[in-house]
């Protein structure tokens, strides 16, 4: 299996605050790789790395190689732009533009330029469809995306994010904001997204994580304590750290 | 990828016009402050703030003007702050849901955007005329406070409305009734945002004259009221008199009763902005 | 007995509430009742179209026209001056400003609007007006430039805290969804932020021309006490309220018709402010809960 | 939960397929017995490595859904009488083995009639059918089907009782062939292992259809 | 066992909105009972209802009977301040009141006009040792409560309820906004307390459910579909919806 | 998660004390075989019953624990052993039972000699430490013990292989006493698969314990 991201001993630090320590891994190409650890671990600050949202950030300090298909994007020629198409990002809680339906899915492309409505339509059906959300949507496309249901809106949103075709789709913690169904619901789009696309996915839910991921990394401290196929982490984990926090016996 | 060439340009583009206009804002800013500065500074002294007013430029002071200033703000806020306030918490807390809260709220809205001018107009009726005030400082007072009463019951308002609904929730769930909801939790809760918003609304009552020109305040008033039911003028109607005469002699009279004034009226901002930044830092749970 | 205590309280309160209400009726009450003294004299047809305001002279014409072109063109002046400046910084503050910065630049800049306006009328007679004329030939002592320039100082505040308010309210996912999307900052303020907010920033720009139409000392002060009918920027005009003020000033008999004048002005001022703040209350109200 | 349905999927096409195969396994035998023929017994042993294979996997399949899925009600009892269906499965493979071996190891001509009176073919034939019964019990749930499985049981440990006494006659009776007897008297108590077991798995099935606990209960329907 | 709270043939509305139907059921004295079921089903309205706390919605109707220790809470004579009292409350996100730790707790008490230095001292203690907080903040009584972590204010909140002495404890999914080794110290309370408590709790982690609880209601657009020893329910649902609402089946 | 902790405790107990009580039937045997007492046999067939309870108690707190706790990890091994060790532990029983069943059927004092013969008292004896063991190996979480078994075990095997040849020699030897020689000749199938079942018991300790698994494994070291 290929390895699409690929870090080699980074570290990050917020100011003087260590936050991610000696990191090194590696993400394989199209499989779901779930991120779990305790509130504070750096498993959103690694996450945000991959696509470069950390670079708003003042204090923000970045040691090692993060590569993205064999290219360091912290070099300093890469167009964060680029990156971002390539590398997309849902969030924690649905976030879609107060705009239609349609506008939120058509957005990535108007901002590249694009304005061929023959294209964006077929691109937004497209997408909405791989999204599983054209079905309940394709009535409405001119209806505000706000009107949704939050399940909906994060489908959306994901939706949104695949028009500009990328290759990764990060996600932090993309359905602690819904309720169980929608999860299922995201949980779902998940598997079948993962034939196309690499998913990296932060969840501070272990269930989640064991019932969607192939490979878990679990984080602790700043450290990456253990990072192995989910099945292995979760019947014999090898770390006695992990075992106590994925049985719940800890601190 | 031309195009995305084109968009950082124009993003970075943006940033240094963003950057003139905040700059331009702060230098027109700047300029003026160094220019009063230049003009009324050495014309400030013991004198200028002990001597009540004189057609005679050089000797003319302040003394009135700022001794006034005071007792207006004092009488101003002893009338506005309780008025403005328990409007406040009716409106957060009790009629928020009913027809009376949404007619008041209403009538609040406007109020905060009639123009000073016509608060002159209704104070030259009602307190002048009517109530026979005349053109005293109590009549100045009524008039100012009526002005600054919306400022306050919004404040109050958007002070309580940071506050979160949880916190009400927690105490109604320990069983407290809604007045001590109110007294023991909101209000302290929202106290930080409230003190900020009278600070700055009294800050604007210092700084009026339209109104009480209105209201027929006299700029020459050559003793220190007494009584709240004496003439009066105040800083501003001071500064509008002396600016207003072709002599350049008052002109710097003018300057430097200016520097006075936004001494007053930046430092009651500075204590707001401190005030406001501490209380958002503590409402931020 | 808790009841009762809570039943007295809530009676206090609501009576204050009350109180504002009866500053309103008060308002209106004292406005109209003196302007239909007046308009029993002057017709409300020659009250609008009469082109000359002479109240004052022995040749007496009450036409409002002069005193309502003053005030459009130097509040037109300010708006034009205010808004492209106030609405620059909203978004570079909100978006593009280090946070550090935003913090300590905005409420510098709220300071302009804290300068009392006595001391802006001042500006713009002693610093702007001459230097206006270095530039532009033909500026007199008193014009509308001036004090729609200064004015329009004033109000750069009011437009670029409130906007950048409604900018900042955004919730900040919605600038990461766009940054996440690889859009520039430019595009995400311009496609996302700027209309998201849009009401919030309506609403500032009504309230900042609804301070302007309502301003008084610097227009007393600086635009000159001429009740012209023109649209020349660099001569004097009288507003609305700078009428008011010279009337007051003045030793105008109660119950005269020169005493009404001012009602009459002020009822004018009134509608136009009392319209534009409806305005902005129905459209705040109306978009409020959309993030909540 | 998207993905458990799936693995379920997964895990009752494994059961199945171990189902057949165990069965096939006692057709084999039965065949064998038959004929006498070796051969076929030693595919039995052969096949026996297979069965163990399906159990390993269908106890991972079983400890992945457990640990990754967390599953409840009625997917949770399926998983649970899986691992023990397969469990119950293995066992009668490995008596299927034991019979086996006993036939690969050079059993005279001369015992074909203690065949006979062992009924070990009669045994044979209905713990097949047994069996196919629980294959059809599990593809359409069906718990009536799986419950036939006590009445047919009561058959097997009637065989099963009288084999001391047909023994004990025959071992009288040819002296000679003392060994064959003995070992087709071992092999009957495995086939009467081999009602058990089934019986077992009916008891599973109930459970997991039924979600009624069935075992070591007397009256079970 | 007591019932302590019945329910009979509740019916709730919010103006026409028709949001409980026909609910009818009995809670075990100290016991844990969950409430579960997708969004909008009607759980916290119906917790809401023990304690009165929708009393303030303008809307609201209720016919049927809710009683508590036998009595109708919905007479007229009731007090619902002493209701409160007795029937404490907890909520999703952790609400402190910005005072001293101390003051959270006696807050309680004070409202009722207890100002006894020593009285409100004992039960502050004791109530914090209940919550399993007082170890970790008995040097720190006056630091302000917000200064707390998510987890340890939430026990915050459960102390403050347990100093007025309720028989009865709401929670509306009281560990939702916290990570999981905060929840788990939650759980542990809640299990602990339930000795002498009456504990009902609404979640939507249906594994909390399980973990907790005695008994589990489960609820759906409104009906009480299912309301049984939470073994049972989670083994074997006796309702095809529970199953499908449990396995995850759904909709 | 709070909760889970004492339910595994319990758990443990339960399957300490099942282990116990096998353990203790084993031993009973032991003594109603050498002196051939019919009523210690009674016992325990009697004792089956509590040992079958045992198991649907533990049945039900690993369904328990799976359907309520979701748990992980080793505790998610713990619970999937359990289930299997009770399991086996109750077909040691039922093993221990038919074993037990057989001394109650009137055996002649005669038979003495051929209990002797068959070694029974020795595989007894062997069983009957390899499950002390296992108890010190799950008190202890001790794998090392628990893999004593597996050579424990081989021994039982010996001795059940020989029985055949010991039969056929006691048979011909004892025409008189067939029943006997036949029903003893069945019981020592019976503990070569107590042996087999205890090493199944060390596996599943192995597997919740180092989380290797053993079954069907030719190197189990
Ligand atoms: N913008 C920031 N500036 C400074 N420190 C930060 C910033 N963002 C995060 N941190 C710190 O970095 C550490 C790691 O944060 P991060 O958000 O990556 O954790 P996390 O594992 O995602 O936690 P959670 O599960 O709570 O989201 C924390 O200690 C946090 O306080
Ligand atoms: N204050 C209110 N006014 C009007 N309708 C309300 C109010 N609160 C809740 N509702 C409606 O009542 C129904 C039940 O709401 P409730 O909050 O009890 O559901 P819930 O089961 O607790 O859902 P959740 O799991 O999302 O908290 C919903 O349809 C909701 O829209
Ligand atoms: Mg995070
Ligand atoms: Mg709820
Ligand atoms: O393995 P058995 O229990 O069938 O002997």
């Amino acid at each position: 299996m290929k390895h699409i991201i690929e870090v080699t001993k980074a570290n990050i630090y917020y100011g003087t605050n260590h936050v991610l320590k000696n990191i090194s891994m590696s993400i394989n190409e199209n499989s779901v790789t779930a991120f779990i650890g305790p509130s504070g671990c750096g498993k959103s600050t690694l996450l945000r790395c991959f696509n470069r949202m950390n670079d708003y950030i003042d204090d923000f300090i970045k040691e090692g190689d993060i590569l993205i298909e064999g290219k360091d994007i912290y070099k300093k020629k890469v167009q964060v732009e680029e990156l971002r198409q390539k590398v997309g990002m849902v969030f924690q809680k649905p976030n879609p533009f107060p705009k239609t339906i349609y506008e939120n899915v058509a957005y990535g492309l108007r901002i590249q330029g694009i304005n061929d409505k023959s294209v964006i339509d077929e691109r937004v059906e497209k997408s909405l469809n791989r999204a599983a959300l054209w079905k309940e949507v394709k009535d409405s496309l001119n209806k505000s995306a706000l009107s949704l249901s939050g399940g909906q809106q994060q489908r959306l949103c994901i939706a949104r994010t695949l028009a500009v075709k990328p290759s990764i789709i990060l996600m932090d913690e993309p359905a602690s904001a819904l309720d169980p169904i929608s999860t299922a619901k995201i949980e779902e789009l998940i598997n079948e997204l993962k034939e196309h696309y690499t998913i990296v996915i932060v969840t501070h839910n272990m269930q989640q994580a064991a019932r969607i991921s192939d490979k878990t990394a679990f984080f602790y401290l700043g450290e990456l304590i253990e990072y192995d196929k989910t099945k292995d982490l979760f019947i014999k984990p090898k770390q006695k750290v992990t075992e106590n926090y994925i049985t719940g016996r800890f601190g | 990828m031309n195009k995305l060439a084109t968009n950082r340009l124009i993003d970075i583009g943006f940033k240094y016009v963003g950057i003139f206009c905040t700059l331009f804002g702060l230098i027109m800013l700047a300029i003026f402050i160094g220019y009063i500065l230049f003009m009324g500074i050495s014309r400030i002294d013991w004198d200028f703030m002990t001597n009540l007013p004189s057609r005679n430029a050089a000797k003319a002071g302040i003394l009135t003007a700022w001794t006034v200033t005071v007792w207006i703000l004092v009488l101003t806020a002893l009338i506005a702050i309780p008025l403005g306030v328990s409007t406040g918490v009716y409106l957060q807390e009790y009629g928020k849901n009913n027809g009376l809260g949404s007619i008041i709220e209403i009538n609040i809205a406007n109020l905060a955007g009639v123009p000073s001018i016509i608060y002159g107009l209704l104070g030259l009726e009602i307190f002048v005329r009517v109530m026979n005030f005349g053109g005293s400082l109590l009549a100045g007072a009524f008039t100012l406070a009526l002005l600054i009463l919306p400022i306050i019951i919004v404040a109050t308002r958007e002070a309580l409305k940071a506050v979160p609904k949880s916190l009400r929730e927690a105490s109604f769930a320990m069983g407290a009734t809604k007045w001590q909801t109110v007294w023991l939790q909101t209000l302290p809760a929202a106290s930080g945002g409230i003190l900020t918003g009278i600070i700055l609304a009294l800050s604007r009552a210092v700084g009026e004259t339209a109104p009480l020109i209105v209201i027929g305040a006299l700029a020459y008033v050559p003793f220190v009221p007494k009584s709240p039911m004496d003439e009066f003028t105040v800083l501003p109607m001071q500064i509008f008199n002396w600016i207003s005469r072709p002599q350049h002699e008052f002109l710097i009279n003018g300057a430097a009763a200016i520097i006075i004034l936004l001494l007053i009226t930046f430092l009651m901002n500075a204590i707001a902005i401190y005030l406001r930044n501490r209380w958002q830092k503590k409402i931020n749970w | 007995m808790k009841k009762d205590k809570e039943n007295f309280i809530e009676g206090v309160l609501t009576f204050s509430g009350l109180i504002t209400i009866l500053v309103t009726l008060g308002i209106i009450w004292v406005l109209f009742s003196e302007s239909i003294t007046f308009f029993y004299e002057v017709s409300i047809l020659d009250f609008l179209t009469d082109t000359e305001w002479t109240p004052l002279f022995t040749n007496k014409h009450y036409g409002i026209l002069p005193l309502l072109s003053g005030t459009f063109l130097t509040t037109f002046i300010a708006v034009i001056t205010a808004v492209p400046i106030g609405l620059s910084i909203a978004i570079y503050l909100s978006e593009y400003a280090p946070k550090g910065f935003r913090k300590s630049i905005k409420p510098l800049l709220e300071l302009l609007a804290a300068v009392p306006t006595v001391v802006y009328g001042f500006f713009a007679l002693t610093v702007v007006t001459p230097f206006l004329q270095l530039f532009i030939p033909g500026v007199s002592t008193f014009n509308s430039l001036s004090a729609g320039l200064v004015m329009g100082i004033m109000i750069i505040p009011m437009v670029s805290s409130l906007s950048e308010d409604a900018l900042y309210a955004l919730p900040k996912s919605l600038r990461e969804a766009s940054y996440g999307m690889g859009a520039t900052r430019f595009q995400t303020a311009f496609k996302v932020a700027v209309p998201s907010a849009s009401s919030g920033i309506l609403v500032s720009i009504i309230l900042a021309i609804a301070r302007a139409v309502g301003e008084t000392m610097v227009v007393a002060i600086a635009a000159g006490q001429q009740p012209t009918l023109t649209l020349d920027p660099r001569q004097g005009v009288e507003t609305i309220t700078a009428y008011i003020v010279q009337v007051s000033l003045g030793d105008v008999q109660h119950g005269s018709i020169e005493y009404r004048t001012i009602f009459a002005a002020g009822v004018t001022l009134f509608i136009f402010t009392f319209a534009l703040n409806n305005m902005s209350y129905w459209i705040k109200k109306k978009y409020q809960e959309r993030y909540e | 939960m998207s993905n458990l349905e799936p693995e379920l999927q997964a895990l009752r096409e494994n059961l199945l397929d171990m189902l057949a195969l165990v069965t096939n396994q006692l057709a084999k035998c039965k065949k064998a017995i038959s004929k006498l023929d070796a051969e076929i017994a030693l595919e039995v042993i052969e096949s026996e490595k297979r069965v163990n294979q399906l159990e390993l996997y269908i106890d991972r399949d079983c400890e992945n859904i457990l640990a990754l899925y967390n599953p409840v009600a009625s997917d949770l009892r399926f998983v649970l009488s899986c691992l023990k269906i397969s469990n119950d499965l293995e066992r009668i493979g490995d008596n299927a083995k034991g019979f086996a071996k006993v036939l690969v190891t050079n059993l005279e001509k001369a015992s074909i009639p203690f065949i006979e009176d062992f009924n070990l073919i009669k045994m044979l034939e209905v713990s097949i059918s047994m069996l196919d019964e629980m294959t059809e019990a599990i593809k359409n749930e069906d718990t009536k089907l799986a419950k036939k499985a006590f009445k047919h049981d009561d058959k097997l440990d009637e065989h099963d009782k009288n084999a001391l006494l047909i023994a004990e006659k025959l071992v009288k009776e040819n002296p000679k062939s003392i060994e064959s007897i003995l070992k087709l008297f071992s092999i009957t108590r495995r086939l009467e292992r081999v009602g058990d077991l089934t019986k077992n798995i009916a008891e599973e099935i109930v459970f997991y259809i039924d979600a009624k606990v069935l075992k070591h209960k007397r009256n079970k329907i």
